[in-house]
């Protein structure tokens, strides 16, 4: 049964490989690569929020990381873009290690802060350095192709989420990381090591995050601390993840869809009523977490096996600071 | 999961709408990309006023002129959320989707510095009517034109007023927040203030959006004779409410754009007063134009009546980016829809265009570092007196003395 | 009698400067059921938390199988043959009773599938498995107790530390558990438990270890404890509180 | 060296400001155990009132606090049973939906600020706003501004008294009780719901003032609130959260590094170092200055 789910992945994957068959318009093109962005953006932080209970507000550090590492090869060393892409995805990879080493001891609202100084800082940091441009960012060597950015995006995005499908849903890993988000110290004493599986969850959220980071910078030919490195990344990849479904891979991908296509038709045919787009946004936002709690997934009828736990059956407190009662000790 | 591919089908279908074949039409289509939402939407609205205000103005005047008939222009606007992807994408949509004839562009450099290779590449002509930063023409992108010229020319003049006061200004301290334009802003004072003889005691770039006063009192201790600050709208308000609190009054206080801007004044009532600025064109400058509005104080009068808000440079720029083309149109008696080939006639065109207009002379540069930036007009140095923004230099233009020394604030 | 399974030298926790545990000691043979018991505040869950590497020791050691594993985390104990319950029992909550057991069973079968079938195994033991597909936090509180039990059990451990798995429970359900615990102890294992309940832990086990204020104060089988004037008066006297 | 009072003097001042930002967000954290997003916007939305009641009244700002206070202390009423809403029940991550939640909120309040408010930037007038002493002795001179000074009083005053209501009256004794345990609460008759929402009144009462305040010593404008929700995020994080008796220290820290930086190092690294520095602190004592965050 789960294959038919596999089966019906690689189906739409399939039909995504022929849109640029069907649709020749570059505007559209750039739309739908936009939205296989922020596909990948959501799926990349739900691996951390949903699976592994960690809200990181530092996910715009990776992104940015990844399109500053990117640019830089490019522009200052005369790379090719492919190795500076992957060595974008690479620093995120070591910017997660180094972040993560310290942060992830932090419980709850601890770490969604310090992530969220993190990012802060690194866009600090990048403002005052003179190899990144400063507050003037760094454009880019033009190329402009649509159907390329399509299918790189495209392909980075699948193979992530294909990747992250066996090792979250197939393999033994995203069970693990469920039992850590459930519960930390219960899962230590299943033999798991929980700092251990939390560190593979952030480098494993964070490298495809800066790849794309790298892609982005390349397609859209100008970065600049502001746009890459502010909290756009982060909270829009909540949203997405909160309206879609937490701690499944299926959600992020339809919420990121729903909200960018909402946020994008609002913006094409309703540019006078821009303001009305947040407050809109913000009451959809604050509207789903008290009336849809589980996502726009949740309240689709599943088949089979459910994917995420419905409302009842959800205990509090996952990212809560616990009450360690195995510790009172007597 | 079909689910999610009814939803992109959907997706699909909503975005394939409004595909449709470029039809004949009597009218001019012209995209704007502006902020109107984000960070910089108090900015990106400035410049769509200006931009409605000369789109009204030639539609009442019947059009442009093309041939012995007279064309209408119709605005289509696309928000860049003051980002610059998202400006990227908004000049795209605009130039695939609603076939645009030419765009008007956005606010900020940092939006500017996106879209223009995406214009680049359809080879549709842009004028933005405020980026300021002088990266943009560094670049030398064919396609984009600005009618403010770069401010580390504009920054420049002002000093150079303070250097001929008396008795000149002899030390200064001189920093920016750390944004494209605040940084630019202050290096051109920096460098400006040493080529002018005046000592820089301390030279900053700051985070943006901070409370300053620390740093006031620092300067306070130094006591220069001028203080000179690149920022932007709130932090001006913010730093002389810091310098009024720590009671530190400098001979002359120097800000750039802001400083016109209405809500300056507004929120800071007395307090506002004698404080420089930079300016290209102010509602009280002597210009003469046979387009559209005659002259400045005409054009502020008919902003003012369609606003209810006083007209600054950047909106005053943004009018005129509009005339720059209508004028090149003109000369080239292109019609809509224009075609490939017509519009790269129209960049030449542009780049003969030496007109002066009710915000002076526009003329753009087609060589060096300010290429295809507006180098016709002559940077004013303003003042705020009795709450009225008064050019008080160069001389020519001067309309009123400057007051300096500042009087201190308490004697106010 | 064969060597020791665990050896609890000198053992010593303190808190601040407050001594949960102190000077500790004691052993527990292989295949025996041992009772851990004491009033409230008597530190038989800090002893607990420190031989399960929740806590490391102040002072003394932990011997297991001959080895010291003082300090050793305990996701590592796991891996040497320690399982353990939890009193405020915590099973996963969001996720169903197989996927529980299925976590733990990765410890011995990293493969999913096989991992499933030992999983299924447990579940037919702990009788969970006609409840395999709810979720966690649907179960009773005695379901719970006995997944918590299934858990530690999917471990393949080869000794067990139980922290008052029948508190809680009616009658039936008592001697339900009491049953299970029997039927570990026939397969191999090794029993350290915690309970409260006299009659419980007077049925099953054959020593008991008495702690009061944190120090050994009796130890033998449970008739002979029962009788001791020491415990008695740590029951009776002071140890309300 | 001759800088050293000004330098405190204005690391205080700023620290003050801080206080009022964080402290009724850090009751409130440690009451519901809600990170409330939306706390920058409570702020702006308070300042803008206060804009406009002077606006209208033409009265002394200082003298409009209170008013501001019990209009936005019963919206803040009113809106609890909401979040409580959120909270509550079997709600999977309660503080990731409450964050998400009052994420929301604070869009819509920005949204809805920049609709009917536009997008300048405003300062409320106030007479204090000019006065300053100058104080000189010996080699050492250092001005205070007396609006600023306002703010240090009134920080120290709001501070004193939450202090007193939650040590010295029956009220406090619930809602530290609610703090501690919520079930044990409800069983010592602690009516749970209904304190929450005198807290979360409180709280929004006390941040609509401090946007008063900050309108009277900055300035104010729509787009203001995601930089003060930042802050009140760092400064509780830095008092432990929840832990109330840590946030002046925290916040007069805060103050008085970034004062250090702007002063005496290179101000270009002051926000680098605020970060850097809040960021090592959890590192070391990731429950705060002094490990006592819940």
């Amino acid at each position: 049964m789960k294959d038919r789910r596999l089966l019906g992945y690689l189906f739409v994957f399939a039909a995504t490989l022929l849109v640029p068959a069907v649709v020749h318009d570059t505007f559209l093109l750039r739309v739908f690569t936009e939205a296989v962005m922020w596909i990948g953006l959501a799926v990349t932080f739900d691996v951390l929020a949903g699976y592994t209970g960690y809200l990181n507000f530092g996910h715009s550090a990776f992104f940015g990381i990844g399109a500053y590492t990117t640019a830089i090869l490019m522009v200052r060393a005369g790379w090719h873009f492919a190795p500076a892409a992957v060595l974008g995805g690479a620093a995120a990879g070591i910017g997660a290690l180094i972040a993560g080493f310290p942060t992830l001891r932090l419980r709850g609202a601890y770490f969604a802060i310090a992530t969220w100084a993190l990012a802060r800082a690194i866009q600090q940091l990048v403002l005052i350095m003179d190899v990144t441009g400063g507050p003037d960012g760094m454009r880019l060597p033009a190329f402009l192709s649509p159907r390329f950015f399509y299918y790189v995006m495209l392909g980075l995005v699948g193979i992530t989420f294909f990747a992250y499908w066996f090792l979250l849903e197939r393999a033994p890993f995203g069970l693990k990381l469920k039992a850590v988000r459930e519960d930390e110290q219960g899962a230590k004493a299943l033999g798991l090591n929980p700092t251990k599986l939390k560190m593979q969850a952030f480098i494993l959220s964070a490298v495809p995050t800066g790849i794309i980071g790298g892609v982005f910078a390349y397609w859209v030919t100008f970065i600049d601390p502001a746009s890459t490195l502010g909290d756009l990344v982060s909270d829009q990849a909540l949203v997405m993840v909160v309206f879609g479904g937490m701690g499944t891979l299926v959600g992020p991908v339809v919420g990121a869809i729903l909200i960018f296509a909402f946020k994008t038709a609002f913006w094409a045919y309703l540019s006078d009523y821009e303001v009305l787009y947040i407050i809109i946004l913000g009451a959809v936002i604050a509207g789903s977490v008290v009336f849809l709690p589980n996502g726009v997934l949740g309240v689709l009828p599943q088949r089979g096996r459910r994917n995420g736990p419905s409302p009842e059956e959800k205990g509090p407190g996952a990212v809560l600071p616990e009450t360690e009662g195995g510790n009172s000790h007597g | 999961m079909k689910k999610a591919v009814w939803l992109a089908l959907i997706a699909a279908v909503a975005f394939a709408v409004p595909l449709r074949a470029a039809e004949k039409r009597d009218f001019f289509k012209v995209g704007v990309v502006t902020e109107l939402s984000g960070d910089l939407a108090t900015g990106g609205n400035v410049t769509k006023r200006g931009y409605d205000l000369w789109a009204e103005a030639v539609n009442k005047a019947g059009g442009i002129a093309i041939g012995g008939r007279k064309y209408k222009v119709k605005l289509y606007y696309s928000d860049a959320q003051s980002n610059p992807s998202q400006g990227a994408a908004a000049a795209e949509r605009l130039i695939t989707q609603e076939k645009v004839d030419f765009i008007l562009g956005p606010y900020s450099s940092g939006v500017t510095i996106a879209v223009a290779p995406v214009v680049e590449k359809y080879k549709v002509p842009m004028i933005t009517g405020s980026a300021e930063s002088p990266l943009i023409w560094k670049q030398k992108f064919l396609y984009t034109f600005g009618t403010i010229p770069p401010v580390n020319f504009t920054g420049a003049a002002a000093i150079q007023t303070l250097a001929g006061l008396s008795p000149a200004p002899k030390t200064a301290v001189i920093f920016g927040s750390n944004d494209t334009f605040s940084k630019a802003t202050a290096e051109a004072f920096e460098s400006a203030a040493k080529k002018a003889g005046i000592k820089v005691l301390k030279f900053n770039i700051v985070p943006a959006g901070q409370d300053l006063t620390p740093l006031m009192s620092a300067a306070k201790v130094l006591n220069p004779d001028l203080v000179a600050f690149g920022g932007h709208d709130e932090e001006l308000i913010k730093l002389v409410k810091s310098l009024r609190q720590i009671d530190f009054t400098p001979k002359a206080l120097l800000m750039h754009y802001g400083v016109t801007e209405p809500a300056f004044v507004e929120a800071l009532g007395k307090d506002a007063n004698q404080t420089f600025g930079g300016a290209v064109w102010t509602a009280s400058e002597k210009t003469k134009s046979k387009i559209l509005w005659k002259d400045s104080p005409t054009y502020a009068a008919a902003a003012m009546k369609a606003f209810h808000v006083p007209a600054d440079y950047t909106q005053a720029g943004s009018s005129a980016a509009g005339i720059a083309f209508q004028v090149a149109l003109e000369k080239i008696k292109a019609t809509p829809p224009i075609s490939e080939a017509k519009r790269a006639e129209l960049i030449k065109a542009l780049e003969g265009v030496d007109v002066e207009t009710f915000y002076g002379r526009v003329k753009f540069a087609t060589e060096g570092d300010y290429y295809h930036a507006n180098v016709g007009l002559n940077p004013l140095t303003i003042q705020i007196q009795g709450g009225k923004v008064v050019v008080v230099g160069p001389k020519r233009d001067a309309e009123a003395k400057a007051q300096y020394p500042m009087t201190p604030w308490d004697k106010r | 009698m064969a060597e020791p399974i665990l050896v609890v030298d000198n053992l010593t926790k303190n808190f601040g400067g407050l001594a949960a545990v102190s000077e500790v000691s004691f052993q527990v043979h292989p295949k025996e059921i041992v009772g851990l018991i004491g009033p409230n505040g008597a530190g038989k869950t800090t002893l607990f938390n420190v031989i399960s590497g929740y806590f490391a020791p102040s002072r003394g050691k932990i011997l297991f199988q001959g080895k010291n594993i003082s300090g050793k985390p305990p996701y590592v104990l796991a891996g040497r043959g320690i399982g353990r319950t939890f009193q405020v029992v915590k099973p996963f909550p969001g996720l169903s009773v197989l996927e529980n057991v299925v976590i733990a069973s990765f410890l011995r079968h990293p493969k999913r599938a096989r991992a499933e079938e030992h999983a299924w195994k447990v579940l037919e033991f702990t009788e969970l498995a006609d409840k395999a597909h709810q979720s966690a936090a649907s179960l009773t509180l005695a379901g719970r107790k006995r997944l918590e039990i299934g858990k530690a059990l999917a471990l393949d451990p080869t000794f067990l530390l139980l922290d008052e798995v029948v508190a809680g429970l009616n009658p039936t359900e008592v001697d339900h558990t009491i049953d299970l615990i029997l039927k570990l102890r026939d397969r191999g294992i090794t029993i350290l438990i915690v309970e409260h309940i006299m009659r419980v832990i007077m049925r099953i086990s054959d020593r008991l270890v008495v702690l009061n204020f944190g120090q050994k104060i009796a130890e033998g089988p449970p008739g002979e404890v029962a009788r001791d004037p020491g415990v008695v008066e740590a029951y009776l006297g002071g140890g309300e509180a | 060296m001759e800088l050293l009072p000004q330098a405190l003097v204005d690391g205080i001042m700023l620290g003050a400001i801080y206080i009022i930002i964080a402290i009724g967000f850090s009751l409130v954290y440690g009451v519901m155990h809600v990170i409330d997003f939306a706390v920058g916007e409570w702020i702006m939305l308070g300042g803008f009132a206060g804009f406009y009641l002077n606006e209208w009244t033409h009265v002394e700002p200082m003298l409009l606090l209170p008013a501001v206070f019990a209009v936005f202390a019963v919206v803040g009423y009113l809106f609890q049973p909401l979040i409580h809403r959120v909270l509550s029940g079997h709600r999977g991550n309660p503080l990731l939906m409450g964050l998400v939640f009052t994420f929301g909120l604070s869009l819509m309040f920005r949204g809805l600020a920049q609709t009917f408010f536009g997008f300048y930037s405003h300062s409320v007038p106030s007479r204090f706003s000019n006065g300053s002493f100058f104080l000189q002795e010996g080699g050492f001179s250092m001005t205070v501004s007396s609006v600023r000074l306002a703010g240090l009083l009134y920080a120290l005053l709001i501070t004193g008294i939450l202090h007193y209501l939650l040590k010295h009256t029956d009220f406090g004794l619930g809602v530290r009780a609610l703090a501690q345990n919520r079930d044990a609460a409800g069983l010592m008759g602690v009516n749970n719901k209904r304190t929450s929402a005198y807290v979360y009144g409180i709280y929004v009462g006390i941040s609509a003032m401090t946007g008063v305040l900050i309108g009277m010593i900055l300035s104010l404008s729509a787009k203001m609130g995601p930089d003060y929700t930042i802050f009140a995020f760092f400064v509780v994080v830095l008092a432990g959260m929840g832990y109330l008796a840590g946030v002046p220290a925290a916040a007069f820290l805060l103050g008085i590094i970034q004062s250090f930086f702007l002063i005496y190092l290179d101000p270009g690294y002051t926000l680098l170092a605020v970060f850097a520095i809040l960021y090592t602190i959890l590192l070391v004592s990731p429950r705060g200055l002094f490990g006592k965050g819940v």
